[in-house]
């Protein structure tokens, strides 16, 4: 039973970590193939380390939660990336598939008159 | 295995020395820092190649990495991170100094 | 006492004219007499410090004395007197004294006399340590140092060109010859078994039979004739005459040149008798006397045509030398004296002359009899002796000397050929001294000289008669003058019993007068029809020269040199990696090729599985990346990015967790410090090499890169025993950590570890010291053109870098904790540290985080060091080497066993070294950006940025 | 445990902490700096004290024994180079405290660190422990090298600390080769191990003692790989140009240690190994060392390229190979390193003196005191080139004396003697140039003040007098180098000290 | 004296559990490690703090939270599934986010959440911290993106950090 | 199943995402794509860690994961710095 919910677990977790670089070489633009790995990881990474965390907690004395903090370290910390990366594309006026909405334009000389 | 690895320590070596024979100093650094990580792997397979085998005693377990090349290796790589860092702020010394970044200071048609 | 003074007294002699030369120039100061008056005192000194031992020789006797100074390899400080050094030294002394009074006259005011004196005195005390030495190496020693005295004496009016040519001359030629000289004496110590005269001197025939005797005689050889001026290194001596008079009539006449000739006639026994000797010596001495003589008729210059007789005198005798018979070194020895008394006082002459003249040159100089005839005199006398007219001593010796040329060519080979150059070298000898009295003193009125001449002060003369004196007597009163001394030096010289020799004046009618007769006549008449000689003289003269020799020698060795040097150092750093990297593979491969074996080894090897593989290919792949677009430098830096994370996947494959971690923690850091670095660099780097180049640099890589894999496949593959498995045994017992890797870094190698952390506070405390004051622009645009985006420190990054602060503090204490036992340690842990700190600046800025951490980066640096050093010295107090660890588990109430170990303290350092030394790196370049930028703004966006290719 | 052994090593590298910790004053840190130096040498002669009697003190850091833990090895040769370093330093020390240490910060730090790494290298008996070592007196170095800054200096520390890096990085494939085939670092333990390498491993050893021979050949400026020489030791200040006197030696330190204790006579199949390569590239060196500083168009171009010409010289009597060469070469290495220590100094007094003209060996006005300078030039002059009587001549001799037993001693003697006299030309030339050739000078000269003069170039003279001082008592010297050589040629001794502590005869 | 001493409580005490967690041991050594070391570490980092954390609403935060995870997991489905599928068929935008929240730090974690969850990546922060720039990787409708951010998202964090 | 299946199945599917991003590392085009990708390649790395930790039944990999997780970022947004405003420390 436990080996069966390890084994789905474990390779929910590969599988998104694989549709994440998936998505990397899939995706048409910069800006979509940014929302691959950031997500796609963020659920792999997850459950491999919730696989993790049941199997030692399991397998050696004593429970095992310490998988816990990559997670949170990876929730705080993914995000900034992808923001930054997604701010620099915008900056080097990478190519986007999306139509800029007709107030991004006044927002952005807006921001950028402060 | 071994073969893999000493193909790698081989084309970091390569590709180390080609960098480092480069006329500017940012991919000097470069390739001195590649040739490090050459330097770095060799060092570490000296004491041979083991999976799964930490230098960490527990109870009961078989056998262990060699401990000593990688203690070296420490010791080596923050040495390579100290050169690497006095070598990337002298290049830009001479940056300053010589007013390009050519390693000799020259500019070359 | 007085017999240890006694003991050393040889040394003393040899000192005094050194230390007087230190006192001369000291009493310089007070003025010109007082330094005349302590040169002469200090010559007088010396030699009456000579006399107690002057009995000696005459009694037969050798004083050798010695002080030990380099035992071991037979170099004593040893001196050695008999007839032959007291010979030389009565010259060098006798003849010193009487330049010291002439110069006192001779140098004007303008000269600095102290300095002269100084001066000559060095050279008198070199000249002393040569004639007075046992130790051949010794004997060289002072040798070389009458080299370098002589460089001085002739430089001494340095400002004129030919006086500081011809010093270099001077010293070159004759330096070459020491440095041969050196050769041959040690060639000769080594078939001998010793540098001592007194074994060598007895140890003839075994050095004439030895395999080493040839290489070892050219050597002597040449250190003699450079020295006495013999064809073909003769040159130098006619340069030399840039000299003040009084020091060309000292080093000329008894002293300089004729070291070259005392040194024949000392190792005389030792070294003559073979063909070599005849051949060499005779040979170099026949032509010098020929060549010499023949040169000297043709100079207009007072002093050359005495530079030249002189030239052609030293090869006189050292024919006689070459002849090799007892008597022809007797008759050697004879005219070393003779010529030594004639030839100072005809540069005493030649010196008056010019300082009452204002110039040497016999064209102009005429008629000086009418305004000088006392001087004409004494130099008519001097230049008689030099002509070897009977009844003055120069006749004696070249009688004797065409007797020994005259007996040798019976025994040889186309013989009549030696008697006849002697006789055609004696004719010029006496063409040249006639006209030197008959140029000078007469032959009409003088022309356009500088100054009215007229007899010069009465002491100035009185070196002159002295020494015109001794001609005389020495030509009419042989015997009774010169003949003991004569006899004690030749039995010196030969180290035999006393020769029966006949100095008379009249020895019947012999070959020898007739040659005698030949000189004279054929020698005035030479004078007569000197006219058209002169002319065709100057026609024919751009011959064969030695001195242009030596200067094409000398120029292509400097252009030689200059191409070399530059071809070999052209400063370009490329070329210089390039040979020392392809040199270093030379030596690996030569050791590998030696003696070759399989380069795979017998080791059972790991299996390939698919993950490997696949992330070895990620990371060829990427390193290729690096390599083709390398030019541009962002790429480049994110591919390397990709390699290093690679690494650190290695490590943790091959059961390394410390490494993986400490690559992680280095890459991070190092993306940065590069970062911080480009932004002052181009974007791009422009193509510069040549494709040969590349292609070359390719090869050399590639080359590299076999070299590299091959060693380690070839050591993976073998089976190895390591000393390893002490520390797994002892890690926890006597280091007291379970993680082996920590272990050895701060225990069982800890003295690695302090100097790693040194080596990391060294390049924080250079890279500060590196920084300072320098001003970089940097870009005021981006690489596309367009301004920087406006938003300097974006919020979410801010705010969320700083809820990660207190979280990476943290996991930097687990790990820097935990180290000991499990994967950690205070590096990673410090690395975390600076990391986490680091990101604080990057998202909010620089002056957001000083005034935060308002701290001494160099202090924390200095006190992490001291942590390491106090864990260290800790274990010196209680009587065990530096860094012995201890640890203990102390029980806590509530907590528990808590484990406290000095390696922590130590582990403490190494982190506070590595936090202080990381942030002061990144910090510091992080400052010079905000100045910078500052700045750049100021200036409205006139920086440059970078150059763009 | 003989503490007088690790004394050298943290004395400078506690005066160091202590410089980087006080925040003090520049009279602060120069009283620190030269207390220390001159306890450095208290210490240093200390050391050499104890090993005289032919002991080889061993100790064992953190009470690891050997092979395990790092040992420091004392014995003569090693306290033959510390008792240079400690003379060379204060000398060099002393010139500094002239202005050179305020051109920026750390000056007495890196100074003192530069020490530490020095002393470490000579003391340490473990193979990577020398690496280390090495790379601590190599940044220590680079600090000291770029110290001041300029446009030349930074160009040259660049080159400098490049290939060094290189070196760095063939140190660590040399020393990973020896683990990985005999499985220990210690050099007395690898001296015992390379004699019983197995056929199939002997070419491996080769490569990692040749590569590890590559790089001591490059830190010694040996032919080919001198060529970072010149331009590092001429465009630095002239101090550092001083200490860097010793920093050639450190290669050829490591050169004799390795040659001797691993591939000596009792090394079974790589026994020689070095012999085809040093003695030649030694002579090779010579030769383009002189060629080099004949060519030279400045005055401190020309003193570095001496310097090349007198690791020539020294490798070429350590090349031989015997006791009488090392001790030759031994003779040689603390006065070469004294004189040509004082060639920089004195050169950068000269250039201070000629303002625009400043090194460039170009006939100039005369320069105020050109006397005394023009004679310590001289003397300078007929050390360097190894005129007698000074003992640069005694070292010649010493070491052509060695050469006469060794098969090519017609070259060896060819090329010392030929190299000695482009020495003579070229610095007859220099000497000429800068002094003879001298144009009345522009403005008055208002002579210096005697006691001024006296304090700038005391240093100087000082050096000048050590070189007298060996020549006086050359004998004494020489018998310590000879002894030491002796030493050296026994590697069993030196392992069984070091292995079997107690097993020392 | 609070401020001075324990600056951030709340901060400490999540670092003693982090440490905890780390330490993968409820032992009681490690507890009090853990709380020496968020003290101290919370003290350290106060003067990188200018603000007080305050969490005013904890309850609607554990809520948010459970929303958050919830939405995540359901993301990673829609994308993954968007990613495999025809990628071509998609309509990625760009929306502009009026923004209600003030402080950096709930602007910063709003800007998190939207990273996290379904096919959105907050791209720009305008400078006057008014529109957070949002792009969607497959929007039909840009203003109903724009008000399930501002309904779902903003307005339990302006509860939890802004609540005035 | 665990090891015999999901394990080397999971190995596999990690592996294919490290090929993905190594080439999109490699092909660009622009720096932001190369950055995501190195980024992403962390993100592997991670799973990587935890599944080696998972099938070697060791936790000596774990601070790995933890180290990448908390501080891998640093270069993404180091670089993202360096794209936006130069000057990363200002
Ligand atoms: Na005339
Ligand atoms: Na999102």
């Amino acid at each position: 039973m436990l080996d069966i919910l390890l084994s789905l677990l474990i390779l929910a977790g590969a599988l998104f970590t694989f549709i994440g670089s998936l998505g990397l070489v899939r995706l048409p633009d910069f800006y979509m193939r940014l929302h691959a790995p950031t997500k796609a990881t963020t659920l792999g990474v997850g459950s491999l380390l919730i696989a993790s965390a049941l199997y030692f907690s399991t397998h050696d004395e004593g429970v095992s939660l310490h998988e816990a903090l990559v997670t949170m370290f990876l929730f705080i910390t993914a995000p900034v990336s992808a923001h930054l990366l997604s701010k620099a594309a915008l900056h080097l006026k990478l190519r986007s598939l999306a139509e800029l909405l007709p107030d991004e334009q006044a927002a952005r000389s807006k921001g950028d008159a402060r | 295995m071994e073969l893999l690895f000493a193909l790698l320590v081989g084309a970091l070596t390569a590709g180390g020395i080609y960098l480092a024979l480069r006329a500017r100093t940012f991919p000097m650094v470069l390739g001195l820092t590649l040739l490090s990580y050459a330097v770095n792997l060799f060092l570490f397979a000296m004491g041979r190649l083991t999976i799964g085998q930490p230098p960490v005693i527990v109870p009961g377990v078989s056998g262990y990495a060699d401990p000593l090349p990688q203690a070296l290796v420490l010791t080596a790589i923050v040495i390579s991170f100290a050169m690497t860092a006095f070598v990337i702020v002298l290049a830009l010394k001479a940056r300053a100094e010589m007013g390009n970044d050519h390693v000799d200071g020259l500019h070359r048609p | 006492m007085l017999i240890l003074v006694a003991m050393g007294l040889l040394l003393i002699v040899t000192l005094i004219p050194f230390l007087g030369a230190i006192l001369v120039a000291v009493l310089a100061r007070l003025g010109r007499t007082h330094a005349a008056w302590a040169a002469g005192f200090t010559v007088l000194l010396s030699f009456g410090c000579l006399l107690p031992l002057a009995g000696a020789p005459f009694a037969g006797e050798t004083i050798i004395q010695r002080l030990r100074w380099l035992p071991s390899v037979g170099l004593d400080l040893a001196f050695r007197f008999d007839g032959l050094g007291l010979l030389f030294a009565l010259l060098i002394l006798g003849i010193g004294l009487l330049i010291v009074l002439y110069a006192s006259y001779y140098l004007s005011e303008r000269d600095p006399l102290g300095r002269f004196y100084a001066y000559l005195l060095l050279f008198m005390g070199s000249m002393l340590g040569i004639v007075l030495a046992e130790n051949l190496i010794q004997l060289l020693i002072f040798w070389e140092l009458t080299s370098l005295s002589s460089f001085l004496l002739v430089s001494y009016w340095y400002p004129r060109e030919e006086a500081h040519n011809g010093a270099r001359m001077a010293l070159t030629v004759t330096g070459a010859g020491g440095l041969a000289l050196l050769g041959g004496f040690l060639l000769l110590g080594q078939i001998v078994g010793s540098y001592e005269l007194s074994v060598i001197l007895q140890a003839g025939d075994a050095i004439r039979a030895d395999p080493l005797y040839r290489p070892m005689l050219v050597l002597v050889l040449l250190g003699v004739f450079t020295k006495s001026a013999q064809f073909p290194f003769h040159f130098w001596l006619p340069n030399a005459m840039a000299a003040p008079t009084p020091a060309s009539a000292y080093l000329h006449s008894a002293t300089m040149v004729k070291a070259g000739i005392f040194l024949l006639a000392r190792l005389f026994p030792a070294l003559s008798g073979t063909d070599e000797w005849s051949w060499l010596v005779g040979g170099a001495g026949v032509i010098t006397l020929v060549l010499g003589a023949l040169f000297a008729l043709f100079q207009h210059d007072l002093k050359g045509l005495l530079a030249y007789s002189t030239i052609s005198h030293l090869g006189l005798i050292a024919l006689l030398f070459g002849i090799g018979t007892p008597l022809a070194a007797v008759a050697g020895v004879f005219h070393i004296i003779n010529h030594a008394t004639f030839k100072a006082s005809l540069f005493m002459a030649a010196g008056i002359i010019d300082h009452e003249t204002g110039s040497r040159d016999m064209r102009k100089i005429n008629g000086l009899w009418r305004k000088m005839p006392y001087t004409g005199a004494l130099a008519m006398v001097a230049a008689a002796a030099m002509a070897g007219v009977p009844l003055l001593n120069g006749f004696l010796s070249k009688e004797m000397f065409f007797a020994e040329a005259f007996s040798a060519a019976t025994h040889l080979r186309l013989g009549w050929l030696l008697p006849a150059a002697v006789t055609l070298a004696g004719m010029f000898a006496v063409a040249y001294s006639l006209r030197f009295i008959h140029d000078v003193f007469f032959n009409g009125d003088p022309i356009d000289l500088p100054r009215t001449p007229h007899e010069p002060p009465r002491w100035m003369k009185v070196p002159m008669e002295v020494l015109v004196l001794l001609c005389l007597v020495v030509g009419i009163f042989p015997a009774q003058v010169v003949e003991p001394l004569l006899t004690v030096a030749s039995t010196a010289v030969l180290q035999g019993p006393p020769l029966a020799h006949d100095l008379a004046l009249w020895h019947g009618v012999n070959p020898a007068l007739a040659m005698s007769v030949i000189a004279l006549i054929g020698g005035g008449l030479l004078y007569w029809g000197r006219k058209p000689l002169f002319a065709f003289h100057d026609r024919h003269t751009e011959g064969l020269d030695a001195e242009r020799i030596y200067n094409a020698l000398l120029n292509g060795l400097f252009a030689v040199s200059g191409a070399l040097t530059r071809w070999l150092d052209t400063g370009s750093l490329q070329r210089l990696l390039t040979v020392v990297i392809a040199a270093a593979l030379v030596l690996g491969t030569a050791g590998f090729l030696g003696d070759p074996v399989p380069l795979t080894g017998r080791r059972p090897l790991l299996s390939v599985d698919g993950v490997s593989l696949v992330a070895a290919l990620g990371l060829l792949a990427a390193l290729t990346g690096v390599v083709v677009l390398h030019r541009q430098r962002l790429v480049a830096l994110i591919l390397i990015g990709a390699v290093g994370l690679v690494m650190a996947l290695i490590f943790v494959k091959f059961s390394a967790p410390d490494l993986a971690l400490t690559q992680l923690a280095v890459e991070m850091v190092t993306v940065v410090l590069l970062l911080l670095a480009l932004y002052f660099l181009p974007p791009h780097s422009p193509i510069e090499s040549t494709m040969t180049q590349r292609s070359g640099h390719g090869i050399l890589a590639v080359a590299g890169g076999v070299g590299a894999a091959a060693l380690t496949w070839a050591v993976l593959t073998r089976p190895y025993d390591s000393i390893t498995d002490f520390f797994l045994a002892n890690s926890v017992a006597g280091g007291g950590g379970t993680n082996v890797v920590n272990v050895i870094l701060v225990d069982f190698r800890g003295y690695d570890t302090l100097g790693e952390i040194t080596v990391l506070a060294l390049a924080a405390l250079g890279i500060y010291a590196l920084l300072e004051g320098l001003r970089l622009d940097g870009p005021v645009d981006d690489p596309k053109g367009q301004p920087w985006d406006a938003d300097v420190h974006p919020a979410i990054m801010a705010a969320l870098a700083r809820l990660l602060l207190p979280l990476a503090l943290l996991v930097s204490a687990f790990i820097f904790l935990r180290g000991h036992n499990l994967p950690g340690g205070g590096f990673i842990a410090g690395l975390l540290t600076a990391a986490a700190l680091i990101v604080q600046y990057l998202a909010n800025g620089i002056a957001w985080g000083q005034e935060r951490l308002p701290w001494n980066a160099q202090r924390f640096i200095g006190v992490g060091l001291l942590a390491t050093a106090l864990t260290g010295l800790a274990s010196l107090l209680v009587g065990y080497p530096f860094l012995t660890s201890a640890f203990t588990h102390l029980h806590w109430p509530v907590v528990g066993d808590f484990e406290l170990a000095s390696a922590l303290v130590f582990d403490l350092g190494v982190y506070l070294v590595v936090v202080g030394a990381t942030l002061l790196i990144l910090i510091r370049l992080g400052l010079l950006h905000r100045f910078e930028r500052r700045s750049a703004r100021a200036r409205q966006g006139t920086a440059v940025s970078g150059e763009m290719p | 445990m003989n503490h007088w052994v690790i004394a050298p090593v943290l004395w400078p590298w506690l005066a160091g902490i202590l410089l980087l910790l006080g925040h003090g004053s520049l009279a602060w840190q120069r009283g620190v700096s030269v207390v220390a130096v001159a306890g450095q040498l208290g210490l240093a002669l200390a050391l050499a004290a104890e090993v005289s009697d032919g002991r080889m003190l061993v100790y064992t850091l953190g009470n690891w024994p050997a092979p395990f833990g790092i040992v420091l090895v004392a014995d003569r040769l090693a306290a033959w180079m510390l008792v240079t370093t400690a003379f060379l330093a204060f000398f060099a020390l002393w010139y500094a405290l002239r202005g050179d240490d305020a051109a920026g910060s750390h000056f007495h730090t890196l100074f003192q660190f530069e020490l530490f790494g020095l002393n470490g290298a000579f003391l340490t008996g473990d193979l990577f422990n020398l690496f280390v070592f090495f790379e601590i007196l190599l940044i220590a170095s680079y600090g000291l090298l770029l110290h001041g800054g300029g446009r030349k200096r930074t160009r040259a520390g660049l080159h400098f600390v490049t290939v060094n890096l290189i070196g760095s990085i063939f140190f660590l494939f040399a020393a990973g080769t020896f683990y990985g085939i005999l499985g220990t670092l210690n050099l007395a333990d690898l001296a015992r191990k390379v004699a019983a390498v197995s056929p199939e491993n002997a070419p491996l050893v080769r490569v990692a003692g040749l590569l590890l021979f590559a790089v001591f050949a490059l830190k010694a400026a040996l032919l080919p790989f001198y060529l970072w020489l010149p331009e590092a030791y001429a465009h630095t200040s002239a101090s550092v140009a001083a200490l860097f006197a010793i920093m050639t030696k450190v290669g050829a330190y490591s050169i004799l240690r390795v040659d001797t204790l691993l591939f000596g006579a009792d090394a079974g199949l790589v026994a020689g190994l070095l012999e085809p390569w040093l003695l030649p590239m030694a002579l090779a060196t010579l030769l383009v060392g002189m060629v080099g500083a004949l060519a030279s168009t400045r005055l401190r171009q020309q003193a570095a390229y001496l310097v090349v010409a007198s690791v020539g010289s020294l490798l070429t009597a350590f090349g031989l190979g015997s006791v009488s060469g090392i001790a030759a070469g031994l003779y040689y290495l603390p006065h070469t390193t004294f004189a040509t220590a004082a060639l920089f100094l004195l050169a950068d007094r000269i250039t201070q003196r000629r303002g625009d003209l400043g090194d460039r060996l170009d006939p100039g006005p005369t320069i105020v005191s050109a006397g005394i300078l023009g004679g310590l030039f001289f003397v300078t002059t007929v050390a360097v080139v190894g005129l007698p009587p000074l003992s640069g001549f005694l070292g010649k001799f010493l070491t052509l004396r060695a050469a006469l037993a060794h098969p090519w001693w017609s070259w060896i003697m060819a090329t010392v003697l030929s190299a000695g006299l482009i020495g003579v030309i070229t610095l007859a030339r220099t000497g000429s140039l800068l002094f003879y050739q001298a144009s009345p000078p522009t403005a008055d000269l208002t002579p210096e003040p005697g006691v001024a003069l006296a304090r700038e170039l005391a240093p100087i003279v000082g050096l000048l007098l050590l070189g007298l001082a060996l020549t006086v008592a050359a004998g004494v010297l020489e018998h310590g180098a000879r002894a030491s050589a002796e030493q050296l040629l026994q590697p069993q001794r030196y392992i069984q000290a070091v292995l079997k502590p107690g097993g020392e005869p | 004296m609070r401020h001075r001493v324990l600056p951030h409580p709340l901060v400490a005490l999540a670092l003693g559990v982090v440490w905890l967690l780390l330490a993968n041991s409820v032992a009681p050594g490690q507890i009090v490690l853990g709380l020496l070391l968020g003290w101290s570490i919370s003290l350290f980092a106060a003067r990188f703090w200018p603000e007080t954390l305050r969490i005013h609403r904890p309850l609607i935060l554990l809520r948010f939270i459970g929303i958050v995870l919830v939405d995540i997991v359901l993301a990673n489905v829609v994308v993954a599934w968007l990613i495999i599928r025809s990628p071509a068929r998609r309509r990625p935008v760009f929306v502009q986010v009026p923004l209600a929240l003030r402080s950096d730090l709930a602007i910063s974690v709003l800007a998190n959440t939207i990273c996290l969850t379904p096919g959105t990546v907050s791209s720009r922060l305008s400078l006057d911290r008014r529109y957070l720039l949002v792009h969607a990787l497959d929007a039909t409708d840009p203003d109903a993106l724009v008000a399930t951010i501002k309904n779902r998202y903003e307005a339990p964090l302006r509860e939890v950090f802004e609540p005035c | 199943m665990l090891t015999s299946v999901a394990l080397p199945v999971a190995f596999a599917l990690v592996t294919a995402a490290f090929v993905f991003s190594i080439w999109r590392l490699l092909v660009g085009p622009d720096l932001p794509d190369r950055i995501l990708a190195l980024d992403t390649l962390y993100i592997n790395a991670i799973a990587w860690l935890v599944l080696l930790g998972i099938h070697l039944a060791s936790t000596l990999y774990f601070e790995a994961a933890l180290l990448i997780a908390l501080m891998g970022f640093i270069g993404t947004v180091a670089l993202c710095k360096f794209l936006l405003r130069g000057d990363i420390i200002e």
